[in-house]
């Protein structure tokens, strides 16, 4: 089975900052594989490329086999690509079921004219979001009158619901609670069951190691190592990530201060 | 250059009797003011003719205008043609360019001022009078009430000459402020003006869009009231032909632009004055049916 | 399909009024405002119900109310046109100066101009998306320009500053038809432009809020960023409303030069602060993501009537410029009030 | 006192160069237009350099410079103010009337005119901080309202459009030295209101990067609710800043009425929008944050050198405008490129 | 003692939404007070009234002993409350001297004139910067310019620096890695151990338990308690946040996907 992406020593710069440097990995169907990393490590550029919002410098993206290059987020939609933005990506002044559907609208045929279909819109939206445990009282309302927890489900839900082969979800823990990053992660758990390619960026090893079969370690903008969940425990992956000694030392000084 | 800094260039202009004349010519009018558009047009034909370089600006803002004058004086041009629809603001720096040996003439407004500040002469006359002419005109048709359209708020000369009409007119007179930028409303106006008061029997527009703007807005809104305008322009001709509009007030402002450089040019040959420093008078002359077959081919190349 | 589960009480929330849900639409404030403008110079004027005042009044409103349309699409979508007043005389220059210069069929000659308006509104779009410069100062910049060329090329090309003649050119019967004649309502002669007017309003509201181009509108203004992530086309979006600005400013040259025969270079300059007005008070959100074309369309149908509704009322128009500042500034502490309590209605 | 251990070599970033050290001042771009407009000028044009030219082109720079400057901390701070320039007419039509109708003394009118000016700066800033709308339209309203308000008390209280009669007022002499004196070099005059220009541009330089009220220019520019939530008297700041522009147009507005003599309703319309063009020009950034007080100066100073370089080159004014509005897109593309440089001489 | 600030029965509403309803808690000298919630349970809220960004709307506020109501940030700067904000509080356009001395500029008199006295301003930020391990090559170079791990820095370096009796800190380590997250947990134990009063907001028991002192718990705008940190321990201080039976239930479940 070819890989529904497969990334080879890919590359991008910003200006004269080295975001990512010959960075490799795969998404297979039905797996997903984890990319951890500190802050400014390089994980949201990595996905960046792969969602088409940025093109890559140098290497090669592959996405059902074929080397490709997206120009803009529409085309790597089109290839089945779908992504939940760190910064959420939801325009805050419109009701909930239009960013829902925003760029991929129901439409009801009426000739060549192409009318919107609301009643569609908000029933699935608001199905949709049911799903997710999310129960509005009114999809017609603004997304910005939504908690942040709210709208990363919204955000979620959106790219569950059009998200043909690929789930691309950037720091989706982040902001959340204990219990939301839980339900968060057994939508990711889900759509893996459903033969789904997952990519979650995280830099919490424990939201990762629970959900993963792959994990990519970044570190300034180069690959640490890839690893497939057999080789790997919790704790490694933990202590890779922090760079183990340092980690160490850190938790001894912080219980030493606390006594 | 550097002979900029010889002093004696000052007094050296008007002595050289010989070579190149360059003419700068000022006036007070916007850019795409339809009446300095003539006057500039007569300047250059001016130049053409006498072989005289002319250059023509203007700024409607009067500090702005002084700052041209002080640019011509800088350059030391040959000559200097100012209309001066603000005395104060303009009378230092006309002043100053006297003083630098450069011969000015003024041109439309400002005629009472003209020799204080040492102007060899003033061609045109003032909006008053031009005013008082349309109002009298109008008078004479036999009309009563009298709609005076300005078109640009705040402007002075044409706030003067509706000052003018009012005194030429012995009825009564109101005025009425359009925005010339937009046809639209100009029409809607007028036409809202002439509804509310039927009494109004003549309008009296500044400017020669204006004009066609007022007589279909006299006629959508059945009034039986006459237009007159000031200027004149293709379509002003065609409707003094078909009878749409009574007259035009035409100030001839050609002449306000060809004149001067040809007096300019002649000082400076022959030191020829015009009439002893008194004013040249390039109008009112009254466009009206009778006369208007002959003027209207002029107004078409964009002379009258 | 199953239904969603009746909706647990929040128990943070205090209940919602029923006022805050009728306040929700941009336009209730505009609507306020015209029928107080309405009322007032009703019963004011004598003039101002009767039909030829009531033409008058429509008639001003219209081409500003087409404007205004235009205009405020592009501001939903976050963006400014500074050049829309001056391309309404450019358009109608060099549909003037082809037909009566050039003399080409006035048919023509409007494709032409038309042609024309759809590429200065693309190159503005263009700039701005390719630059990341504010709108503001690009399109400054075209006025500037325009303004410019308006005159310059005009008095190069005819030697004054006016261009009339394009009655008499080929096609003037058709095209005057469709943009500049007169229709008949008992008796009172009502411009054609208001039918535009209308049309141009309704297709802009539908678009805006029936079709997906509508919905990027709005997404374009309220985030473009993220409209851009989810797949929305930002650079065709944003040039597209540009374009569709410059279109009306297209429409609006073409009526003005048709109905009036004649064009002067430096028309238009200043109307641009008017249609951004009238958008700002039709309910329009300067900073994009919120407004309606309904809206504008009103806050035009304000505008002329209280510029009409001052003539008929015989007061000094001195005192137009400074009512207008006023109205402007009460009409957006309205709409921001409104807005607010709009926002309120949360979940 | 320890000092920081030495940079460890950060493998991510390329070697910053030495022109992208040079590049990071705003004005940058502004300088070397206006060396090129210098040198452009000064060789196609031979009474450009002579003293009766400079003194041309200062003198035409300088009003303009100083509201460029009130602007460009304005536009720093964040804000717009586009009633700027008929302030400048508003605050010396105050002047004439009081010391012409009213028979004031001329300093005393000026002082009367001053605290109009502050009381409507501070009026558009309380308002803009008050209600959060957005500075172009809060004072696109006082800008339409000034506009009224000059027309309509004029006339009412002298019948014309138009004042003058200042230079025979009480006090005229010693406040025209001020304001309208000439100052003689080498046999040229040069208005007083350069000095006023550079005197201006040099306090406000000193106070935008050398004072902790300049810090909290850009800070509430840059990011208001940061700059508030660290301390920052964001309201107060704000509101200074209009008025300090309002009190850039009262220095203009006195210089005008002074040195002229006479004041025209309708003047300083237009105006507003090149000295916003001065300040861009200059390097202000139109949305906050980033800019410098001596460009603003320099941006004038292009302006002032084009526009009277035009007329001593004997072009056509019919161009002038085009011109305008190529050097503004012309100079913000060049800004930008030098910016977006500037911001990747990154750690 | 009296504690540094005393917070009794405080609310506060926007508009029709209530956000903090009744909280109660204190600050002493020497003792991190950590305030835990999930996503929009108040937590911002109830500091931003400490910090006088926002006014409380009932119950009482004591700094010190004195009642007291903050109508600007400045005002609470004053007495002694220095604030790290969760949206940072920088100005990405200044440089990083002048956003770290921003609201507090240190001047040189020169008569009545005070100017900026810069080369103080710089030496100050360099050496405040090193002291939490972040070396800045130029202390010029706007703040936009720095990751957002560094940026964090920049603004709790400040908050130390003029943090005169009390330091709050909202969510400091959320969008931090591991490593980065023990070295701004490690400042916190410092400032307690130099006798400040400590705010630490967090949605992550793991960092606020090793340097709390008490847990002030919310949900949903309403306290759900108030602990001593002898009173309860770290497992059920995450139990208690999540709502003990559900995150039982999300870890089978999500350890039963795994296998
Ligand atoms: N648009 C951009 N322009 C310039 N530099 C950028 C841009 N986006 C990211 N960077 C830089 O590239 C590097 C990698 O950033 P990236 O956002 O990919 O990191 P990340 O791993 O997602 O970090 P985080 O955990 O904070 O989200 C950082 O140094 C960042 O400052
Ligand atoms: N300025 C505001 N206007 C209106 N509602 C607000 C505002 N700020 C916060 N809220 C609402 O108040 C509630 C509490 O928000 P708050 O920011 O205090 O939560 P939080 O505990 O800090 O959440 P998080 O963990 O996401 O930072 C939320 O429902 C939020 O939507
Ligand atoms: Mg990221
Ligand atoms: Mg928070």
């Amino acid at each position: 089975m070819t890989p529904l992406i497969e990334v080879t020593g890919i590359g991008k710069s910003y200006g004269s900052v080295h975001a990512l440097r010959d960075v490799s990995t795969v998404v297979n169907a039905g797996e997903v594989t984890c990319v951890l990393g500190d802050n400014g490590a390089g994980k949201s550029t990595l996905i960046k490329i792969l969602a088409g919002v940025h093109q890559h410098d140098s290497g090669e993206l592959r996405v059902g086999g074929e080397p490709v290059r997206f120009s803009s987020p529409r085309d790597a939609l089109e290839a089945g690509i779908a992504t939940v933005y760190q910064d959420l990506a939801v325009v805050p002044l419109m009701s909930v079921w239009r960013n829902f559907f925003l760029g991929s609208e129901p439409t009801i045929g009426f000739g060549p004219v192409k009318l919107l279909d609301r009643r569609k819109g908000k029933r699935v939206t608001k199905q949709a979001l049911a799903e997710l445990g999310i129960d509005l009282r009114d999809v017609e309302q603004p997304v910005g009158t939504l908690s942040g927890g709210e709208r990363q489900c919204v955000a979620i839900a959106r790219a569950v619901h059009f998200g043909a082969k690929v789930l691309i979800l950037d720091e989706p823990t982040a902001a959340l609670g204990v219990k939301q990053a839980g339900i968060v992660l057994r939508h990711v758990a889900q759509a893996r069951d459903r033969g789904l390619g997952v990519v979650l960026i995280t830099h919490n090893p424990h939201h990762a190691y629970p959900v993963g079969d792959r994990f990519l370690l970044l570190k300034r903008g180069a690959p640490l190592g890839t690893y497939e969940k057999s080789e790997i425990d919790l704790g490694e992956l933990t202590s890779q990530m922090a760079g183990g000694a340092e980690l160490a030392a850190l938790e001894h000084e912080l219980r030493s201060v606390e006594t | 250059g550097p002979e900029g800094e010889e002093p004696a260039a000052q007094e050296g202009q008007n002595q050289q009797a010989q070579g190149d004349l360059t003419v700068s010519v000022i006036s007070h009018g916007t850019a795409g003011d339809a009446f300095w558009n003539v006057v500039k047009n007569g300047a250059e034909a001016a130049g053409r003719d006498l072989g005289v370089q002319v250059e023509y600006t203007a700024d409607g803002d009067p500090g702005a205008q002084a700052r041209l004058i002080d640019n011509a004086v800088a350059q030391r041009v040959g000559g200097l043609v100012v209309s001066m629809a603000n005395p104060d603001a303009l009378g230092p720096s006309i002043q100053r360019a006297v003083q630098a040996g450069i011969p000015v003439i003024t041109i439309n407004s400002g005629e009472d001022r003209s020799a204080e500040f040492g102007a060899l002469t003033h061609v045109g006359q003032n909006e008053t009078v031009a005013g008082e002419q349309a109002g009298a005109a109008f008078a004479d048709a036999g009309k009563r009430k009298m709609l005076c359209v300005i078109h640009e708020a705040g402007n002075i000369g044409l706030n003067q000459r509706c000052d003018g009409a009012r005194e030429g007119f012995s009825g009564q007179v109101s005025n009425l402020q359009v925005d010339i930028s937009n046809p639209t409303d100009v029409e809607s106006r007028i036409r809202g003006a002439v509804q509310t008061d039927p009494s109004i029997d003549a309008v009296l527009t500044l400017n020669s869009q204006v004009a066609a703007r007022a007589a279909s807005a006299i006629e959508a809104a059945n009034s039986n009231a006459e237009v007159a305008t000031f200027d004149l322009n293709a379509d002003v001709v065609s409707a003094i032909k078909s009878g749409e509009v009574l007259f035009a007030v035409d100030q001839q402002q050609y002449l306000q632009g060809y004149l001067p450089v040809q007096f300019l040019k002649l000082y400076r040959d022959n030191a020829n004055v015009v009439g002893g420093g008194r004013p040249v008078l390039t109008g009112p002359d009254l466009v009206e049916r009778d006369n208007v077959d002959r003027i209207g081919q002029y107004v078409e190349r964009g002379t009258r | 399909m199953t239904v969603a589960p009746p909706t647990p009480v929040d128990e943070r929330v205090a209940a919602p009024r029923l006022l805050d849900r009728l306040v929700v639409r941009p336009e209730i404030g505009a609507l306020l405002g015209a029928i107080v403008v309405f009322v007032f110079f009703s019963l004011v004027t004598d003039q101002f119900l009767s039909p030829g005042g009531v033409s008058t009044w429509l008639d001003d409103a219209s081409t500003l109310g087409i404007m205004a349309v235009g205009v405020s699409l592009l501001m939903i979508g976050g963006e400014f046109d500074l050049s829309a007043g001056v391309m309404t005389a450019s358009t109608a220059l060099v549909t003037a100066i082809l037909a009566t210069e050039a003399g080409w069929n006035v048919w023509v000659a409007l494709g032409a101009s038309l042609v024309f308006a759809l590429l200065v509104g693309g190159f503005n779009g263009w700039l701005v998306m390719r630059t990341g410069l504010p709108s503001f100062i690009v399109t400054l910049g075209t006025f500037l320009a325009l303004q410019g060329l308006n005159l310059g090329v005009t008095r190069l090309l005819t030697g004054t500053v006016q261009v009339s003649g394009v009655r008499a050119a080929d096609g003037y019967e058709s095209a005057g038809m469709l943009f500049a004649s007169t229709i008949e309502i008992g008796g009172t002669e009502f411009q054609v432009s208001i039918l535009w007017w209308i049309l141009v309003a309704a297709v802009a509201a539908l678009v805006l809020v029936r079709t997906p181009f509508g919905n990027w509108i709005f997404a374009v203004g309220g985030s473009a960023v993220s409209a851009r992530a989810v797949g929305v086309p930002l650079v065709r979006t944003k040039i597209l409303l540009f374009m569709t600005t410059a279109f009306a400013g297209w429409i609006v040259g073409s009526i003005n030069i048709l109905r009036f025969d004649s064009v002067q270079a430096n028309q238009g300059i200043g109307q641009e602060l008017q249609f951004i007005i009238a958008a700002v008070v039709g309910g329009c959100l300067l900073t994009g993501g919120f407004g309606s074309a309904i809206g504008a369309a009103i806050g035009a149908l304000i505008f002329g009537m209280a510029r009409q509704g001052i003539v008929f009322a015989g007061w000094d128009n001195d005192w137009f410029m400074l009512f207008l500042g006023v109205m402007l500034l009460a009409a957006v502490l309205v709409n921001n009030t409104f807005r607010r309590r709009a926002e309120r209605v949360r979940r």
